[in-house]
């Protein structure tokens, strides 16, 4: 079992274990979050355990990514987020003032999101049997009517749009991880995207791929889009909002600025018509001022992202595989 | 001047890329020796960028790739032992030994720890006085000197629990073993600039004259790269083979004599197997007898270890570039980057994960806007 | 191989009976041994591997290496754009 | 932070911790589920991490009690148990035939229940820094219309009911733990008891409060409700259902039947009218073969839950605390 | 016959309170001198059902409660050491010593084992060659047998990374120390049927004589219980003071010859402390001079501590039957068995934490149905 | 102090030079150490303790007791129902 960074692995994992273990029209990984129907009423409903460490980081913590990963994969639904469980893990000997601080912290990234934690649980594992505290939240949302979001939905000629910087999350993180310490002037873009995405919702219901560009970064996205939808990715490398600290700490670690987490940024695959309304959109709301076309979808080189890299040539960008590890070479 | 965007400028390429247009008459197969070069190459896509003629052979220049298998599984057989702290810089976690790698070991329990600098493998010594800290000294003559220095410290500061299994390589015996092959293909060299940072240009006049060769020492931006093509060209068009320096900002012809000072004292040189190539003569460094203490392989009796790598695996041949690694029968099939056979499908600078990348696009290929440059 | 980065120096300081400085990478400062340059100073330029500078960097060669790729670009015009011609054969399997 | 065994330190860190970080309604830990409106729907929302060892018991797994840990926690509000989300917490090194079994009686589970996994996650967490596999589930149900079961609705002259047999689950699991092992001929009670419910429903759709005694046992659950509703609760000891191999193996380790975990049981509130119906509607069950009515809701006493034993003495059930320990004394 | 169930069957006990109801004609104080006969008293609401003239007093009998603080102390010292892997029984686990208990040990990453038997903790030893195995040894005289035994293997099989921190107690001394307290209420003892299974009654025709009670000795089960009190109040209302085994089925009047062999092997006669009530001559046993090797009071320097009670704590009084727990100040406020202060609120046998259950239940008191029985 | 219990002998077997016997309490089935009562034979009942069997359970002893209390039952009538007397009493603070 290799250590998850997203990407390869974790969609083995899923395709070729957990499918057909539960069977069904099994969602898990596939989408951020699934969508379904009870009561009438159609739902995003979507998880996701939190393990980062350390627990806090530059920028945020362990409560609010718990909070702002489930709420923005609800919203990659194109739904309004408004529930959340929350599951502690803790690790017997864990500090209640660390407890303390990180659910403080979700409750505040909670209102700050709009969402209610509704439901929860605390289990205690024996010292040397956890890490402090291990989170998973589950989130409810609500798809408006005529929305339909999903990467199945990714068209040749869709347009793709980041909505700001990234790496910032994965260099926050980075620089105060054990053994691995630096300085840099940056933090998590730890956010939740509800807002954002109400506003683009607002300019079109037909936005056809959201996708928060977590573990893996905007590499694992886009590859996991272009293998849902059996489409070709391609990028304009020059045109990715990577800020310098972030590049200049990829260039130190030899690790590449899209494979970098990212917790506030979303990447979107708008139709041609509609993408100059939908940049402008997100240009207008503060979580998306740095928002930019990052490239386009294509009908050749289906399941692969490829980026033209600033000198003109071109290389695949791969599925990451596993942990983002510093290079010596 | 911050020495590195001023390199990666795509609007000062057209000039390079044009010089070298105007001078190629027919084809050249130059080989980039270091691994962070290929990485380059790859990156910015530059080779797409060379006109026909030109062909780039990937080297053996990638330490990850060329750590003999049975080094890979004595670091597995230490780090496994219960007390031992085993640490690693972060690309050798995922090469294969025999039948794992050191992740597997991790994931099985084992201390494995993914470090930045030698040093810090120095200080979780100092930080554990109980545990058997082990430090995996990989690399060519960039990454030496680093070691070479913490096994100095450890000595220094009588850190007793602190040992280094060496597996270093020397660049200018494998440029000599590949010009040697009778097969070879090999007509110029760009040097790798960072270890002629430490090591100087002294060793290659006469590389250059024996094998009639040019070797351009080659800086590692994208420009650079374009740079040292550009005169290795020209040499090649011109019928001259003599050493240049392309990489003048950081290459000086005795290197750092404090760093080479270190490397004698703190290593001896010795035969080294290749990976995939079998033993260069005196391509390697081992601990000189007066850190014995501190080398894991004396410490740790790792010696009942025999390997036999995967008979399909051709990577010997593709490290010399003898073959490229689509010629190779398991390549994207049984060999992936998921599931390598061989070590140059490991690392992302490995010639077979390179190619298998491009592989991958398939025909049609990626449609071509207009140049990024005016 | 040696993924070495061009880092400034900002401060040294001696510790545990070794040279180190803080080094900056354009906002990204990391520790850094000077045991192999020990007459670096502060707001020069070193090339830094695995936590150690291992080679001055020298401005004025710099400069004139830059000078040359300028120059080489006035020369463009006279044969043509290059990447028109490298776009036919780019990506393909044929390549690389 | 004490290890976890359900009660008193649960419900402090709840009371005293997680409600006012995360503010509002926060219902976590009071009932078995959160019931909240959306798109017009009631829905039940309810989440459960599962930490138990071994994975492997007799009776069930880790996958059956994540299934229906939190399915029976939705069928506790009345809801009819709909969809999962599942998030896996895997130790690196795990063996993949480990998960592989889990995931597969986690599916089979859920086809049991009726219920579908529609969203997961996968985290792998160092060496030293898991325990193999950690789960959590969250769950979502639809709550018929008129239903309004919850802990606040106990009543003085409310029928206590339990479904079954007790301490099956526990006594189980500590015949298997390691340093306790016994041989004992019985399986843990691990079910999902949607059904069950629904079959209560038919009869009448007022029943005051369900709960499913998990961790801390019937002493726990009806502690809980006492405190919820501010009653007092009598239990006639000699009614509850204690098989002869839990009261054995509670003798033996010196625990209180009580306090033992079940999985597939659940306790009701029902007001004293339909006392009979629903009785007759659990025995007719197989999972409620076994139903007994064991005490009754009184105004004495709120919040304390007492027990008549077989001598005619009463003693206070308090709520367990962390943790249940063998004693020698 | 099961021994167990026809003991605790609700019809037989009406006959056995009638006769007593029958017998008493004043208030008399009996003690029931284990924790074991205060847990089932409880746990079957026995004492509700006796005259208001009969009154228990619950005694020191639950070694969880007696065990001193300095030893917890010394522990709870050695639990945290590293290396160690520190066994006990579960009830000692949340005794709380001067500021923490073996559960906070546990949680600050201390190796702390909840074993069913010594001999686990023995395997555990064996099983973890390279870690030091302590085993936390308290108890009456019915637990110091099976803790005997292990040290006694350990011995013989060469076990030596086997050590108990032993802090045994006798029942006769501390019965004798609380009929000489001067403020002493309790007019008769039901002895421990399980200690004098092992031990037989042979101490206690001199105890009972000295100080003129009447000494029943009692089983577990709420029927035993009963017909200890009876034979008690028989003798108190006849003026008697005998020893009577009310336990016959499981007491003979030598004990266990084998288990008292090896108890006077194995360990010697000393002065102990006992919680809350101080020193008591003679009562206790500590390894004797041959098994000092596994003592681990001798392999571990834990000198150094000195303890002191809650000065507000009142449970040395409370143990002797000279105060009721609801008397003490601290008593539900400050002291509840969540935040217990002294170790009688720790234990559910502890005096305290009884008494705090039926505190607990205000004025009004429960509804009462008619009986069960008839 | 001292939870011990009833356990009936189902197997003996010497184990590293230890009596061991499995002994069935009801259902639930443990090894325990016979050291302390050499002779106890399959099928008879102990008193068992942390692991250990002390003292044999002596069955005539304990039918003469059961006998004891049934017949003090039937001499129950002459007194009245002892619970309807303990009732006014019982789960209030003064007894215990
Ligand atoms: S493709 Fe794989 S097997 Fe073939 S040469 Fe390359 S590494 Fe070896
Ligand atoms: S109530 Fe607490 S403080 Fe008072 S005597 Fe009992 S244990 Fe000690
Ligand atoms: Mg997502
Ligand atoms: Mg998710
Ligand atoms: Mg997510
Ligand atoms: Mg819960
Ligand atoms: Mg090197
Ligand atoms: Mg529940
Ligand atoms: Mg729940
Ligand atoms: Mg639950
Ligand atoms: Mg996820
Ligand atoms: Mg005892």
């Amino acid at each position: 079992m290799g250590h998850g960074g997203g990407g390869a692995l974790s969609a083995e994992l899923v395709a070729g274990l957990f499918a057909p273990a539960y069977g069904g029209r099994t969602l898990a990984g596939l989408a951020d979050s699934a969508v379904l129907e009870l009561g009438g009423a159609r739902l995003a409903f979507s998880t996701d355990s939190y393990v980062v460490r350390p627990l806090f980081f530059p920028g945020g913590s362990i409560g609010d990514l718990a909070v702002n990963g489930t709420v923005n994969d609800l919203a990659m639904s194109g739904a309004r987020p408004a529930y959340l469980s929350c599951g502690f893990i803790l690790e017997e000997g864990v500090e209640m003032a660390v407890v303390d601080r990180v659910a403080k912290a979700l409750g505040a990234a909670a209102r700050a999101a709009g969402v209610e934690v509704v439901t929860g649980d605390t289990k205690v594992v024996e010292a040397g049997r956890g890490d402090g505290v291990y989170l998973n939240t589950a989130g409810l949302g609500l798809v408006p009517a005529g929305v339909d979001i999903r990467p199945q939905r990714a068209v040749p000629g869709d347009v793709v749009i980041v909505s700001g910087d990234i790496g910032l999350h994965g260099v926050a993180i980075m620089s105060v991880r054990e053994g691995l310490e630096f300085g840099v002037a940056i933090e998590s873009d730890c956010a939740a995207l509800g807002g954002l995405v109400e506003a683009m919702l607002a300019v079109t219901p037909d936005l056809h791929v959201l996708r928060d560009p977590t573990r893996g970064g905007l590499g694992a996205a886009l590859n996991e889009i272009a293998a849902a939808a059996g489409v070709g990715v391609v990028v304009n490398e020059r045109s990715v909002p990577v800020p310098p600290e972030v590049a200049n700490a990829c260039a130190v670690l030899g690790l590449d600025p899209l494979y970098v987490a990212n917790e506030g940024k979303l990447v979107a695959f708008v139709p041609r018509g509609e993408a100059d309304a939908v940049l402008a959109a997100l240009r207008a709301h503060p979580l998306g001022a740095g928002a930019a076309v990052i490239g386009e979808c294509v009908a050749e080189h289906p399941g692969t992202v490829v980026a033209r890299t600033a000198f003109g040539g071109t290389r695949v960008v791969d599925l990451p595989m596993g942990e983002q590890l510093p290079r010596i070479c | 001047m911050r020495y590195l965007e001023e390199f990666q400028n795509p609007e000062l390429a057209g000039g390079l890329l044009a010089d070298i247009r105007a001078a190629v008459t027919r084809p050249w197969a130059l080989m980039e020796v270091c691994g962070g070069q290929t990485h380059s190459i790859i990156r910015h896509g530059i080779d797409q960028l060379l006109p026909e003629e030109v062909e780039l052979i990937h080297g053996p220049g990638c330490p990850v790739c060329v750590t003999p298998l049975e080094v890979i599984d004595r670091a597995l057989a230490i780090a496994a032992r219960p007390g031992v702290i085993f640490c690693s810089f972060g690309d050798m976690l995922r090469v294969p030994g025999t039948d794992r790698d050191l992740f597997r070991v991790r994931g099985e329990g084992g201390d494995v720890r993914v470090v930045y600098s030698p040093l810090d493998a120095l200080r979780i010594a100092k930080d554990n006085p109980d545990r058997e800290v082990v430090f995996f000294g990989i690399g060519f003559e960039t990454t030496a000197p680093p070691n070479a220095m913490a096994v100095h410290q450890a000595r220094k500061q009588g850190v007793r629990n602190f040992s280094m299994l060496v597996s270093h390589v020397r660049v200018p015996p494998a440029v000599e073993a590949i010009m040697t092959a009778p097969e070879c293909r090999v007509q110029a060299f760009l040097a790798a600039g960072h270890v002629c940072s430490v090591m100087g240009i002294e060793e290659y006049p006469a590389l250059a004259e024996r094998h009639r060769v040019p070797i351009v020492v080659t800086g590692f931006e994208p420009l650079d790269i374009l740079e040292g093509i550009r005169r290795t060209v020209r040499q090649l068009e011109r019928g001259e083979h003599t050493v240049d320096n392309a990489y003048p900002r950081a290459v000086r012809p005795e290197g750092n004599p404090a760093a080479r000072a270190m490397l004698a004292d703190v290593f001896e040189v010795t035969d080294r197997a290749w990976r995939g190539i079998g033993v260069i003569p005196d391509s390697g460094w081992r601990l000189s007898a007066r850190y014995r203490e501190h080398d894991a392989e004396h410490r740790f009796d790792v010696s009942g270890i025999t390997t036999c790598e995967p008979a399909q695996c051709r990577s010997g041949e593709v490290l010399q570039g003898l073959l490229k690694p689509n010629q190779c029968e398991a390549f994207g099939t049984v060999c992936t980057p998921r599931t390598p056979l061989g070590a140059t499908m490991v690392s992302s600078e490995g010639a077979c994960a390179a190619y298998y990348l491009y592989r991958r696009l398939g025909a049609p290929g990626v449609s071509r806007e207009a140049s990024p440059v005016g | 191989m040696c993924l070495a980065v061009p880092g400034r120096v900002m401060e040294i300081a001696e510790r545990d009976g070794t040279r180190m400085a803080v080094v900056d990478f354009g906002g990204v400062v990391k520790d850094v041994c000077l045991e192999y340059l020990p007459d670096l100073a502060v707001g020069e330029y070193a090339i830094v591997h695995v936590g150690f500078a291992l080679q001055r960097l020298d401005e004025e060669s710099a400069r004139r290496t830059l000078d040359l790729f300028a120059e080489l670009g006035l020369l463009q015009e006279e044969f043509g754009d290059p990447w028109e011609a490298a776009a036919g054969s780019a990506g393909t399997e044929e390549r690389n």
